[in-house]
């Protein structure tokens, strides 16, 4: 009889599933709304007590899903970097939820509302099945259920914009899950397996052999760029603010803070457990992603200081920040893939809170999202306004905040690598300016009262004002604070896969 | 002295900065009155920490296994500490009578205090971390300061100060990373905190490290590349320019500066190396750049802005000496420099706010209606140009011996250009008196003060009138005047009393 | 002469590439939605096409136990046809929300040409 | 005695001048002539008292265990202090009547005061340290005056002056880092620098070429003729004639009482200086030859007749000292001579062109008497002071050992002298012998305030070319002791 809390992976995937599949027959969208919010806060809490379980003794396990074992058989595998992820995206899609409920309800019309939720509860099943899975053909299934599911949160709040975005945004993660699934295929016919540790040992043969070399760069390469479309990375990255800008402000925190995250979690755990590192780098793959990144980090920082759209700019550093994380898994050390994941923490934080705050200002003025049109929106929602600051704080990388420990050890693990030393360096140091100089004027434009413009009262919204944003808040300083053990934990995590 | 104290000096401002907010500080006594209780009552506690320092230490975080969140108070910060302490409640009392017609006080005077107790952070930071930290905090918070205006000109200036602090920022950061990796802790030590068997192999890379981010810090200093903003930045409220620009921020990046040479990377690792002559060269370079163009300036202000540029790289220039003479001699104009700045700053100020004159072709024949401000102003110019014994012929003074005996030839170029600065400043700081006392026929002043008899102008009641009416005039405000004389009277005392000065100097850094 | 038999042994392979190649320039360059779509379906029975014909095996059976025997050498590989059947239901569910949102297009600006459609939204948007 | 006696004239010789300076420059009195003058009679009477005794130091402020403000009077101090209060008072005397319209005289006389107060302490200063400190002194006193008019030609010429002067102080300060420790030694005769080799040499280098700014040594030279002429003539007669001298006795002092002779001579340094000196003499008489502005032509003939006494000092032999001092002297008796006249001119005439003055000798007879004999002077004719001055120099060129420069001098000396005579003595002739078709104009004469003092400066130096004793006496004690 294995201990309860192996379950907890395959229970909190399916509690979420069952939650979406029950949402319609929900009387209305209030109803359907704390169903989600429950459920989420249940998976966050399922993952707490996974972690407490794993994290001490330092195990990995696999869990066998339905009775036929392995090579047939469907698994699911964890250990405690998947329980800190699954953790992560519980907690976040919760605040999430709630501190986004008023726009929500603003936002969606009260018809779809419970789909709304069905979908959120899809999302949040899809991520953490993409977190959790040992088969990397579930994986694809299961990304193209996020894909969908993502794209119904961002046409939920149905206006001609956010379709036209949606069809762009689906097209570009058809292509994208499509290279992905060919890519699964191939990887396929040459090992014959589908588990990971099955396909593994079968690489590695081959790689020893020296045999099929090409046919595996191809095979990293399509799951790569698969993934690079999905989130967003540099020349794929187009779809993304339209889509994230239009969409409802809850929509908006997940989709950057999570969906985002997610696919680059699978990447590292198909890297880590079907290639291992040593054969990625001699693939020569990560050099492209360290390309891609810099790319990214430049080219989101200059879009979004162009940016007048105060969530499309958000958008837009988020493709900068999917930057950071590909550089930190270019970097060819363990560290710098420890300091992606802690950047991918810490974002994940970070942007559904400005995402948060951001909505809640533009309530003051009914809902105007242009930079200039929000002076001094802070004095009228304080706590939105120190919100934001915070966040952009962190962006901009002021020390105690999570922002400036991810920046801290990217350059540290970049340090170790020489040929990479300088080109890392700069472009931190650019994207980071950059970064400076569009939060700092939006931070100086919230807080400055302006005489002509004319704020309607906004009325508190109690989750937001006492939950979501002081959570996230805490989760930035915490970040800042205690950057040293959970980089540990992380390299812990990273060497079990 | 407990170390929390420290914590003490730098959150009170703070504290008081987020009263500002409150709606009951509309009336303007009780906002003055609040202000000053706060800004005496931080400066006494930092004099508390000048006069018996802690012993030990503060840490507060452990960000990461080498960086961590510390204070201390160590003679450099001492040194900087006194400095800001002492002026900040002058240009307080100075900023009550000119923000009157300003505007916005509240919000300014609430970032003023925050500066204050910011500046406060630079100085006792223990850490480059730290330092690091109230650095980026620094500009975020000044920078409503610059913008305070909120007109086009003023938003301008504020992003172009925002862009060269955040590059120069981004710069130091790299040493932050460099020096808590290749060091055994981030703590600063006076001759380096750098480990000897990292620094092994490393040697150039570390050079080319320290300069970049010698630059980068010496933006906040106005060195060459990165001096851009501070002209510029002069649109701001006079009290903004005359402390942050003129003293304290712009100190707090020679601080750095010090820091990354004399506590961090170390006098042994960059003694005679590419990254001294680097740096040097720029410092020297803006030395005479900084003059020539304050003689082309004609706006008031921004000339005043272009001599602390250069005056900024005198200190530089002796801190890349890298000798403990130069240290000191740096130390010494740190001092100096900040007195006489502030003072003709302020003198500066009290004309553009009485008159509304910015440039100093409109000024002819001012001194007969601003008596006290024109003479403070001259004196002050004395003593920038370097008349002995003013207090600014003894900091050149060692400043110039410490680089002779230094003896490289960029050390020579350097006195050199110490020269023609000299030159220069007596130029546009004489063509300011020039213009004041001596209006060209073309240009008459208006009406004089009323004329007397012989008998009245004799008699000894007369000078006491005068003397009432130029303290109170028409023109020049009782807590502007006051400012100026208790500032003209230390820059003179301080001039006699050089000899203590550069004692206490030393004695607080070695 | 065993080039021509290479070629015949792979049918399957080269028809899937070239259908996959097919599918994802249209999918990508498509302006018409309802191609766009087909274009997706092409593509992923492309790949559909690929996995079956990597399972089968020449003179076997497809493993449906009828006639007792239990051999597995007599059966193909079952796991691609499950696979098959799994990838049909995700693209046939991905077609149909890509149809609702053509449909909700269509009957908003009376085309199916993303581009105009694209334009129009943002004319409206000013 | 003598010790306990400095405070007192150190008080009375600078702070006298400067507190009736700086009243009057706040007060603004109507008729201050009576105070100006008791204050220049008590100096001068102090000076003449003090005259060649010399004291120890006294120090008035220990800054640093090195820097130190350090006053002492010998016998150098007492030849430049008398011979200041000498010239100020017939200078003053000349400015009650020239200024008597203006409504600003004060400032005029204000800054003067001020000026003889910096002077004094330059003469009493006992190191390099207080000695730098006095001479930015006189350039900030004495600039105003240049200012005076307030037109903007006025304007110009004060900002150049100021350059000038603070540019070869700031010449001077180079040379104190270079030198280092032994350059803030208090003064000794024959110098106390410890053999340092090169840097010393180049040092003192500095040190004189800043000085020399204001002796208006090439290539130093230009700010002097734009200055001067825009001055009123009092006080431009004082810029010339004496406060030129200021950079003088910096150099003298660096020369013989810091760095010692026996250390220069030979040197590069030397060498240098001496070329220069020689150049600017040639040059500043050709320049004057040239020029039709009255003033403008006396400003140069100083720039030529100051390196006399560079050269003089450069030569490093005992006679050419001695030629230096009393070029010293008789030059500033003439120049103040020659420009007040000049000024008289302006004042009653309002002509500055050399080519207006026809027939100005009939005309104000005594005036051109005096600007005769101060030319012949100038010259160096017998038996007017001039002359000795000049014998002297060129005997000390001459003396053995001073190699080819010595004959270079002589010949430069001759041919500048006749230069002279060139530039001075065609006006005097115009002036006295017009020719018959010049009737005179109508018009004010001067009065006895302008008429007293230069007859005084005329015959100061007519005695001064009989009975040198009064100065050579004294100066071959000096010589004793320097050499």
């Amino acid at each position: 009889m294995l201990p309860f809390y192996y379950n907890i992976p395959a229970i909190s995937i399916l509690l979420c599933m069952i939650a979406g599949m029950i949402m319609p027959l929900l009387p209305n969208g209030k109803v359907a709304l704390r169903v989600a919010m429950g459920v989420s806060a249940g998976v966050a809490l399922l993952s707490a007590i996974l972690m407490i379980n794993i994290i001490p003794v330092n195990e990995y396990f696999t869990y066998m899903m339905g009775h036929f074992p392995a090579p047939w058989g469907n698994e699911l595998s964890a250990g405690p970097l998947e329980a800190m992820i699954a953790f992560i995206f519980g907690l976040v899609m919760f605040l999430s939820l709630v501190g986004g409920s008023h726009t929500i309800f603003y936002d969606i019309l009260p018809g779809k509302q419970k789909m709304y939720f069905t979908m959120m509860s899809m999302l949040l099943a899809s991520l953490l099945a993409m977190t959790y899975t040992n088969d990397i053909f579930t994986g694809y299934v299961f990304i193209e259920i996020s894909t969908i599911a993502a794209c119904a949160i961002v046409v939920a709040r149905d206006t001609p914009k956010t379709i036209g975005s949606t069809i762009r945004y689906l097209t570009l993660s058809l292509l994208g899950s499509g290279l992905f699934l060919i890519g699964v295929v191939l990887l396929y016919c040459i090992t014959g397996h589908l588990l990971m540790p099955n396909i593994q040992e079968q690489v590695l043969r081959l790689v020893s052999t020296g045999l099929y070399t090409v046919p595996l760069t191809v095979v990293a390469g399509l799951l790569f760029s698969g993934v690079a479309i999905k989130s967003a990375l540099f020349p794929f990255g187009g779809w993304l603010p339209m889509a994230h800008g239009g969409a409802t402000t809850a929509s908006s925190a997940v989709l950057s803070g999570l969906v985002l995250k997610g696919y680059i979690v699978m990447l590292v755990k198909i890297f880590y457990r079907v290639f291992t590192i040593d054969v990625i780098r001699d693939l020569n793959v990560t050099n492209i992603m360290f390309a891609c990144g810099l790319a990214g980090m430049i080219y989101g920082s200059i879009e979004a200081f162009r940016e007048e759209h105060i969530k499309r700019m958000l958008a837009h550093s988020s493709m900068a920040q999917i930057g950071y994380v590909f550089m930190g898994l270019g970097l060819d050390v363990n560290l710098g893939v420890a300091a992606a994941f802690l950047q991918i923490m810490v974002h994940a934080f970070v942007k559904p809170l400005l995402f948060l705050c951001a909505g809640r200002l533009s309530e003051v003025y009914d809902h105007e999202k242009s930079s200039y049109r929000l002076r001094g929106s802070a004095h009228k929602d304080w706590i939105a306004g120190i919100g934001f600051t915070l966040g952009a704080m962190s962006m901009v990388g002021i020390p105690l905040l999570g922002g400036f420990t991810v920046k801290y050890y990217l350059v540290t693990s970049a340090m170790m690598n020489p040929a990479k030393l300088w080109p890392a360096l700069i472009t931190l140091m650019i994207s980071a300016v950059m970064n400076a100089l569009y939060y700092i004027p939006e931070v100086i434009a919230i807080w400055t009262r302006c005489e002509l413009c004319t704020p309607n009262p906004v009325d508190s919204n109690r989750g937001f004002d006492w939950i979501a944003a002081p959570i996230l808040s805490a989760a930035t300083l915490f970040f800042g604070l205690n950057g040293y053990s959970l980089i540990q934990l992380i390299q812990r995590g990273l060497a079990l896969l | 002295m407990p170390n929390f104290m420290i914590l003490l000096a730098i959150l009170t401002p703070l504290i008081g900065a987020s009263a500002m907010t409150q709606p009951f500080m509309q009336d303007r006594d009780r906002r003055e009155r609040f202000i000053m209780g706060i800004v005496v009552l931080t400066s006494l506690f930092t004099f508390a920490l000048i006069i018996k320092p802690p012993t030990e230490m503060l840490k507060l975080f452990r960000l990461t296994e080498h960086l961590t969140i510390a204070f201390h108070v160590d003679g450099l910060s001492r040194l900087f500490a006194a400095i800001v302490a002492s002026l900040w409640p002058l240009t307080t009392l100075y900023a009550f009578d000119y923000m009157h017609h300003e505007g916005g006080e509240q919000r300014f005077f609430g970032f003023f205090l925050v500066a204050y107790g910011i500046v406060l952070g630079v100085a006792f930071a223990g850490s480059m971390v730290t330092m690091y930290l109230f650095f980026e905090l620094l500009t975020l918070s000044t920078l409503p300061l610059v913008m305070h205006h909120m007109d086009a000109k003023a938003r301008y200036a504020g992003l172009r100060y925002l862009i060269y602090s955040m590059t120069g920022a981004s710069l130091g950061f790299v040493s932050v990373i460099f020096l808590s990796v290749y060091g055994s802790a981030d703590f600063f030590v006076l001759g380096g905190m750098l480990d000897a068997k990292h620094i092994i192999g490393n040697e150039a890379l570390l050079q080319g490290v320290f300069t970049l981010s010698f630059f980068g810090f010496g933006v906040k200093a106005a060195l060459f590349p990165g001096h851009g903003w501070l002209p510029l930045a002069s649109v701001a409220p006079t009290p903004v320019t005359a402390l942050l620009h003129a003293v304290a921020v712009v100190k707090a990046g020679i601080f750095a500066c010090i820091r990354l040479v004399y506590y961090g990377y170390g006098t042994d690792l960059l003694q005679g190396s590419f990254a001294q002559t680097l740096t040097m060269m720029a410092a020297v370079f803006t030395i005479a750049f900084g003059s020539i163009m304050a003689l082309r300036t004609d706006h008031f202000k921004r000339r005043l802005a272009y001599s602390t540029i250069s005056n900024l790289s005198y200190i530089l220039f002796s801190v890349t000496l890298m000798t403990d003479r130069g240290l000191q001699a740096a130390g010494l104009h740190m001092i100096y420099h900040a007195i006489i700045k502030i003072t003709l700053f302020f003198g500066a100020g009290a004309v553009l706010a009485k008159t509304g004159k910015e440039y100093v072709s409109q000024l002819s024949g001012m001194a007969s209606k601003m008596p006290i401000t024109f003479a403070s102003f001259t004196l002050a110019s004395l003593a920038l140009m370097g008349i002995p014994p003013l207090p600014g012929f003894w900091s050149k003074w060692s400043i110039g011996s410490a680089a002779a005996s230094l003896g490289t030839p960029i050390a020579y170029m350097g006195i050199a250009a110490l020269m023609l600065s000299a030159l220069l400043t007596a130029l546009y700081q004489m063509g300011v008196v020039i213009q004041g006392y001596f209006p060209t026929d073309e240009q008459e002043a208006g009406p004089l003060t009323p004329r007397m008899s012989r008998k009245q102008r004799r008699s000894p009641r007369y000078v006491l009138r005068a003397a009432r009416a130029a303290y109170s005039g028409q023109f020049e405000s009782r807590n502007m005047n006051l400012t100026l004389l208790i500032l003209s009277a230390t820059i003179l005392i301080m001039g006699f009393a050089d000899g203590y000065v550069e004692q206490i100097v030393r004695q607080f850094l070695f | 002469m065993n080039i021509i038999s290479e070629l015949i042994n792979d049918r399957f392979m080269i028809a899937a590439v070239l259908l996959f190649g097919l599918g994802f320039m249209n999918l990508l360059l498509q302006k018409n939605l309802i191609k766009k779509i087909i274009a997706f379906n092409v593509m992923d029975s492309a790949i559909f096409l690929f996995l079956a014909s990597q399972g089968y095996i020449n003179g076997r059976i497809a493993p449906i136990i009828t006639n007792g025997i239990l051999d597995s050498e007599v059966y193909i590989n079952p796991i691609p046809s499950g696979l098959v059947l799994t990838g049909i239901v995700v693209s046939v569910s991905v077609t149909a929300f890509f149809l609702a949102l053509t449909v909700r297009l269509y009957g908003i600006y009376k085309t199916v040409d993303f581009d105009e459609i694209m334009l129009l939204v943002d004319k409206e948007a000013e | 005695m003598m010790l306990n006696l400095l405070p007192m004239i150190t008080i009375l010789l600078i702070g006298l001048p400067t507190l009736m300076g700086l009243i009057l420059l706040s007060l603004k009195p109507k008729k201050p002539q009576g105070w100006i003058m008791a204050t220049l009679i008590t100096t001068f009477v102090i000076a003449i008292s003090m005259w060649q005794r010399s004291t120890g130091g006294m120090t008035v402020v220990q800054f640093t265990d090195q820097l130190s403000f350090n006053f002492a009077h010998d016998s150098i101090s007492s030849f430049f202090l008398t011979l200041v209060q000498l010239v100020f008072i017939p200078a003053m005397l000349f400015s009650f009547e020239y200024h008597n319209h203006d409504e600003k005289a004060y400032r005029v006389y204000g800054f003067t005061l001020l000026t003889l107060a910096a002077l004094n302490g330059l003469c009493l200063s006992n190191n390099l340290l207080t000695f730098y400190l006095f001479y930015e002194l006189v350039t900030l006193a004495s600039f105003p005056l240049v200012l005076h008019t307030g037109t903007i030609a006025a304007r110009k010429a004060a900002v150049v002056y100021l350059g000038y002067s603070v540019a070869g102080a700031a010449l001077v300060l180079a040379g104190f880092f270079l030198g280092g420790a032994p350059l803030l030694a208090n003064f000794s005769m024959g110098g106390v620098a410890v053999s340092q080799g090169l840097m010393t040499s180049y040092a003192w280098l500095l040190i004189v070429l800043g000085f020399s700014c204001k002796a208006g040594m090439f290539p130093l030279q230009s700010w002097l003729p734009i200055a001067h002429p825009e001055a009123p003539a009092p006080a431009s007669a004082l810029l010339s004639g004496i406060i030129t001298k200021a950079g003088i006795l910096g150099i003298l002092r660096t020369t013989y009482y810091l760095i010692g002779t026996d250390l220069l001579i030979g040197t590069r340094a030397r060498n240098v200086m001496l070329t220069l000196s020689l150049i600017t003499v040639f040059l500043g008489s050709m320049l004057a030859f040239k020029e039709k502005l009255l003033k403008r032509r006396l400003a140069f003939s100083s720039v030529s007749q100051l390196s006399y006494v560079i050269f003089g000092m450069m030569m490093m032999t005992p006679t050419a000292l001695e030629g230096a001092v009393l070029q010293v002297w008789f030059h500033a008796g003439a120049k103040i001579t020659l420009f007040l006249v000049s000024g008289a001119i302006i004042h009653y005439t309002h002509q500055t062109q050399v080519l207006d003055l026809k027939g100005i000798g009939k005309r104000f007879p005594i005036v051109m008497g005096c600007f005769t004999v101060a030319s012949l002077s100038l010259i160096g004719i017998p038996p007017l002071g001039g002359f000795i001055a000049k014998w002297q120099l060129a005997a000390g060129a001459l003396q053995p050992g001073t190699g080819l420069f010595g004959w270079l001098g002589v010949v430069v000396l001759l041919i500048s002298a006749i230069l002279t005579a060139g530039y001075l003595l065609p006006i005097v002739a115009e002036g006295f012998f017009p020719g018959l078709d010049y009737e005179m104009p109508a018009g004010p004469k001067p009065g006895w305030k302008m008429h007293l003092p230069l007859l005084a400066l005329a015959g100061f130096l007519l005695i001064g070319g009989l009975f040198p004793v009064f100065l050579m006496q004294p100066l071959q004690s000096l010589r004793a002791l320097l050499f």
